[in-house]
């Protein structure tokens, strides 16, 4: 174990894969030096082929992966910001989500998709937004939200290793340096999300930068007594079903935390899930503490007023528990 | 346009042949699937290649199976000119399981990853970064392998075009940009979307360029053997525009739903013709020159049409996909 | 009142609203002769100026829209099929849903971007998808499907007069002629949905394409004795909150009935708002009735297996109403 | 590089003038700014156009209101230039209510409707299609306005800019490609992403080229002057490439992230020199010419900066947004 923050601890997860297996390659906009610090010295490690800065041209470096991929490589296509990822969104939806599909499983395609994504910093709404809604109703693609620097580490390495396109996406904060194992085969398995609090009264599921703020309000709410169960759930696709009903069964209430603007969030799809299968457990409405749907605002009164902090995660659960 | 003798020196009659065979191959599938769409015998819609054999053809005559293509809407030729199977193909068009995408892709997405085929693509320019991407792979293996991928007149005005060319040449991609211009991108005429040549947008990127006369499979055979030896030898990217001609419909039966004629039936005899058509040229070719009789065409001609009858034959006779099928091949859950 | 097709009601509405305003173009490839026949006519009466062929080219199409509308024009931008949506979704994402908040409203963007979307025809994966989830998501543009000719009018002219980019995305098969209001001021609201069946017993809420199936399952279930009340949608966004809980107030159960793909579908989201502020109506589970997770397929018989037909509604109903 | 004398003749002393204060006000509002953020005075980063000020200037010199410009992530200058207020500009950048767009955009979405600013734009490439619907508004209106795409040679590389030129040249748009090549896309050298020469990409298209020195306002000034007249004559599109260079960072403070440097440190002096600034080269114009005195340059410099820290002082006492601001200003519902 060693304290890591986000970006080396991604660093970390590509040198490694880098180095573990040939086939990978990682192409970007200033993938050499790095703007944002993902893939800094990997090209001195690796070389210019197996790392490469492309021109800026999104539309066909998200095509040319799963063209790379199917032709045997493993390639990381790195997009920087979640907003570029709607550039090139022609290739990611009408080949890398259906390319497999159409042509009955003929190919494997190994693409892993990485950009950071949401707000926090002043970087106003062309910089700031969540675009996994659009990316999980794609059906033909996984994605997948870390929410600190150990499941950073792991869920790159499995997104690496899969045989599938995958969305990598991290926020730009990050968060405050965790633990992360040294093994270099520290996997997090996609499609797993990990319950990082117990508690009997209620369940909080939260996604990427909302753990950490949750995590807070979790305690907050301990202290007035009020016991939560904290999933971080990890993978957006697929999700992680049992565990999220396993969890409502046991608190009957649950609140989804989630950066997305709300209309079609994953909250709303989790919510969706619950009220579907686990109708009988639940006692209280579904809800969900989201960004409202407007774009994300420069001035940092407007932001943080816009996107979910402890205070909404702690006054809607007071507010629910206050309803029965 | 010029003949075809003047050009005939390093293509043996051997390979000529070939090449004729797998064109008129393409010729008569297409031709029973103009026929048989009027009968509702298949369910999707279809673009025939019909006219534009000369292109494919003389092209992929020269790849292997390590090469790679990637194509459009309009996709039957490349995939039988670059060796897929006939049959599935068919089977693929009729939607049955035995079809090459288990009848999940149709006729928009004939694909044979084996055969070097990334498929059809019903996204105009669609197949392009699938292209790049596998010139990218074929470079990193170094193995001399190049990548085509075929595109429209209209696809040219797609921006994702000149991405592809600044990458390619940047990288020097064993990659070759294989323009169709049939003229119609849909039912307007190229003139009136295409500002400039086409063939004139590789220039600033310093892209070799070859213009040829798409319905001269020897003209077509002689610029891709440049394109594809700069492939092989590590030279990088090559462009050419073949001028042919879409003797079909852009897509079969449009005159039902069409209001109104977009061009003149003139046009479209006058391609048609011993003098344009790419498939009377090579045979007024064989005879001028008596490599072939009459009689040679005609015994070719039906051993192509029993292959064809055969294939159909097949993909009728071929069981309905079952229908579990529809709930994989997505991502692995 | 006459009866019309789909696509003549479209292009009745084209011709009316750019009669009364020649601030409104329209451009598309092939707008001229019209592939569809939403256009056709169009340019022998207004001209080549105002009814122009574009090359194909959806990135500069989508984000030209935006610009001529912010210079005092109404364009309307034909993408043909719902899938080149995302071959212009950087425009649309980037630009159209956020230009007026990021400039704090100093601009008009009355843009409409007009496709056909769904299966049905065997057209494929590239020529079948939904695309509208991720257009919700956006929370910057409005969405609106119409389930018949007489909707498809209604709605056309008021995304036409609508300030802000609105979505207009009809049904490939189009449904058979309905009964279309002569009068050239027949606005339908954008916001509204419509209560096209009255019941007790559950709610269904339909979209698009799939009205014409509900009203189908409706009267089988009626004909078994079960009450429907059937609320065609209309708008995705703004969804009609109102219509849809006070129907859930009286019933007690929900079906919604989506073609998109299942994860964050229409059908989610509206699930998501019901089981938040209908939660104590709710006397069952809320169902979806979905395309799940996949592509669209060739096969008519594996295309028909993935798209919910009739059968999938009422037996989903059935089961729904035993479950108590 | 030619010197600015040899230029001087449709341009009068007058004009010269104006433009120079013009860019003395970009140059100090810029210096301010990369100040400012090193304390954190305000909440963005900024990328600073300091260097290229002859290139927004001397174009939108010659435009009123009824044109239009869409511009860059690096879009204060072209904001000034096109007569955007600077007080107002800089309280957007500090975030405040008194913003030209209520604090809500910030350095990279500033935008004057009312004065034909389209806006900044984040995304890379992004004002393209915004730009060229302004240039079919225009020719539709037919009233002689003129819309300009201001962007990076980075930005030459998206496959849109393709798509733009065909459809300005097919529709001869009002429409000025100004291609400012200030030597780097973010931390890479051009020559490292970009094949062959930006400016060749318009040939194809027939679109006039002007390849121009970006560090002199005449010579830009004469090449714009040429474009806008086009435009004005319904002449249709132009394309002109800058050459300049970029002074600071791509964004400031970008060595507090970066893990190595880039480019060397003599080449951003060289830049700085008398010979290339392209406000030094100004002010030598002016005084070998007797058009200016020291005296006249300095009392020039402390006015401009008057100004300047007026608008920041107004920027810094501006109340901050309302919250409900935030919810305002998407789609009405
Ligand atoms: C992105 C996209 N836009 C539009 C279409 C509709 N469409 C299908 S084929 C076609 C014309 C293509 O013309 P061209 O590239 O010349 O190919 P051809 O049909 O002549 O072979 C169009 C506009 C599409 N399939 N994809
Ligand atoms: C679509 C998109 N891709 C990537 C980026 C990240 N990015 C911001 S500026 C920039 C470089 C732009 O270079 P250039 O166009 O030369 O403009 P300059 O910064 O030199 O003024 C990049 C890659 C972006 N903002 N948008
Ligand atoms: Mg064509
Ligand atoms: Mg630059």
């Amino acid at each position: 174990m060693s304290k890591q923050r986000m970006m080396p601890a991604i660093n970390l997860a590509l040198q490694e894969e880098m180095k573990r297996d040939n086939k990978v390659i990682l192409y970007g906009e200033d993938a050499g030096i790095s703007l944002l610090g993902q893939t800094t010295g990997l090209q001195e490690n690796f070389g210019k082929d197996r790392v490469r800065d492309t021109p800026i041209c999104e539309n066909i470096m998200t095509g040319m992966a799963v063209g790379a991929a199917a032709a045997g490589y493993r390639p990381i296509c790195h997009l920087l910001y979640g907003n570029f990822i709607y550039t090139g969104f022609d290739s990611i939806a009408n080949q890398a989500a259906k390319l497999k599909y159409m042509t009955a499983g003929q190919v494997k395609l190994p693409v892993v998709y990485m950009a950071v994504i949401g707000g926090g910093r002043s970087a106003a709404a062309q910089h700031s937004d969540i675009p996994y809604p659009a990316l999980m109703n794609l059906g033909g693609v996984k994605v997948v939200v870390p929410s600190n620097s150990r499941t950073a580490k792991g869920l790159l390495k499995s997104a690496i290793r899969d045989d599938n396109p995958v969305f990598y996406l991290t926020a730009a904060g990050g968060g405050r340096p965790e633990e992360v194992p040294d093994d270099d085969n520290y996997l997090i398995p996609i499609g797993k999300s990990e319950v990082i609090n117990q508690g009997n009264d209620v369940t909080i599921i939260s996604i990427g930068s909302m753990t950490l703020k949750a995590l807070q309000a979790t305690k907050k709410l301990n202290d007035k007594g009020i016991g939560v169960d904290l999933i971080d759930l990890l993978s957006l696709v697929p999700i992680d079903e049992d565990t999220i009903i396993n969890s409502l069964k046991k608190t009957g209430r649950v609140v989804i935390v989630d950066e997305a603007r709300d209309i079609c969030s994953a909250a709303s799809h989790i919510s969706a899930i619950l009220s579907d299968k686990a109708f009988k457990y639940l006692k209280s409405p579904i809800k969900r503490v989201t960004v409202k749907d407007v774009a994300i605002p420069y001035s940092p009164i407007l932001e943080s007023h816009v996107i979910p902090d402890v205070a909404d995660i702690v006054n809607c659960i007071e507010e629910l528990l206050e309803l029965n | 346009m010029m003949s075809i003798k003047n050009y005939v020196n390093n293509l043996s009659d051997e390979d000529l042949k070939r090449i004729y065979k797998k064109m008129l191959m393409i010729r008569k599938c297409e031709e029973h699937l103009g026929e048989a769409t009027k009968n509702g015998a298949f369910p999707g819609a279809v673009h025939l290649y019909i006219g534009q054999e000369a292109i494919a053809v003389p092209l992929c005559d020269q790849l292997n199976d390590s090469d790679w293509i990637s194509s459009t809407h309009r996709g039957h030729g490349h995939f039988i000119a670059k060796g897929g199977d006939v049959k599935k193909m068919m089977a693929e068009i009729y939607g049955k399981s035995t079809g090459i995408c288990g009848g999940k892709g149709g006729s928009m997405h004939v694909a044979d990853f084996k055969k070097g085929i990334i498929g059809a693509n019903g996204v105009v320019a669609g197949g392009m970064g699938l292209a790049v991407g596998a010139a990218l792979a074929s470079k990193m293996d170094g193995n001399g392998a190049v990548s085509i991928i075929f595109f429209g007149d209209g696809a040219a005005n797609q921006g994702v075009l000149m991405e592809a060319m600044n990458i390619c040449s940047l990288w020097n991609l064993p990659m070759i940009f294989m323009c169709e211009n049939n003229q119609y991108s849909e039912f307007t005429h190229t003139s009136e979307v295409t500002s400039g040549k086409i063939i004139d947008r590789a220039e600033p990127f310093g892209i070799p360029k070859y213009e040829v006369d798409g319905n001269n499979a020897v003209d077509v055979w002689q610029a891709a053997y440049q394109a594809v030896q700069r492939g092989r030898n590590d030279e990088g990217p090559s462009f050419i525009e073949a001028h042919t001609y879409r003797q079909r419909g852009h897509v079969e039966f449009e005159y039902t739903f069409l209001s109104r004629t977009y061009r003149d039936q003139n046009e479209v005899e006058l391609w048609k013709t011993n003098e344009k058509d790419p498939i009377l040229r090579l045979e007024s070719y064989f005879i001028e020159h008596n490599k072939y009789s009459g009689d040679d065409i005609e015994k070719i001609q039906k051993e192509v049409q029993d292959e064809v009858d055969d294939a159909v034959k097949f993909a009728i006779e071929s069981p309905e996909p079952d229908i579990s099928s529809a709930m994989v091949h997505m991502i692995e859950r």
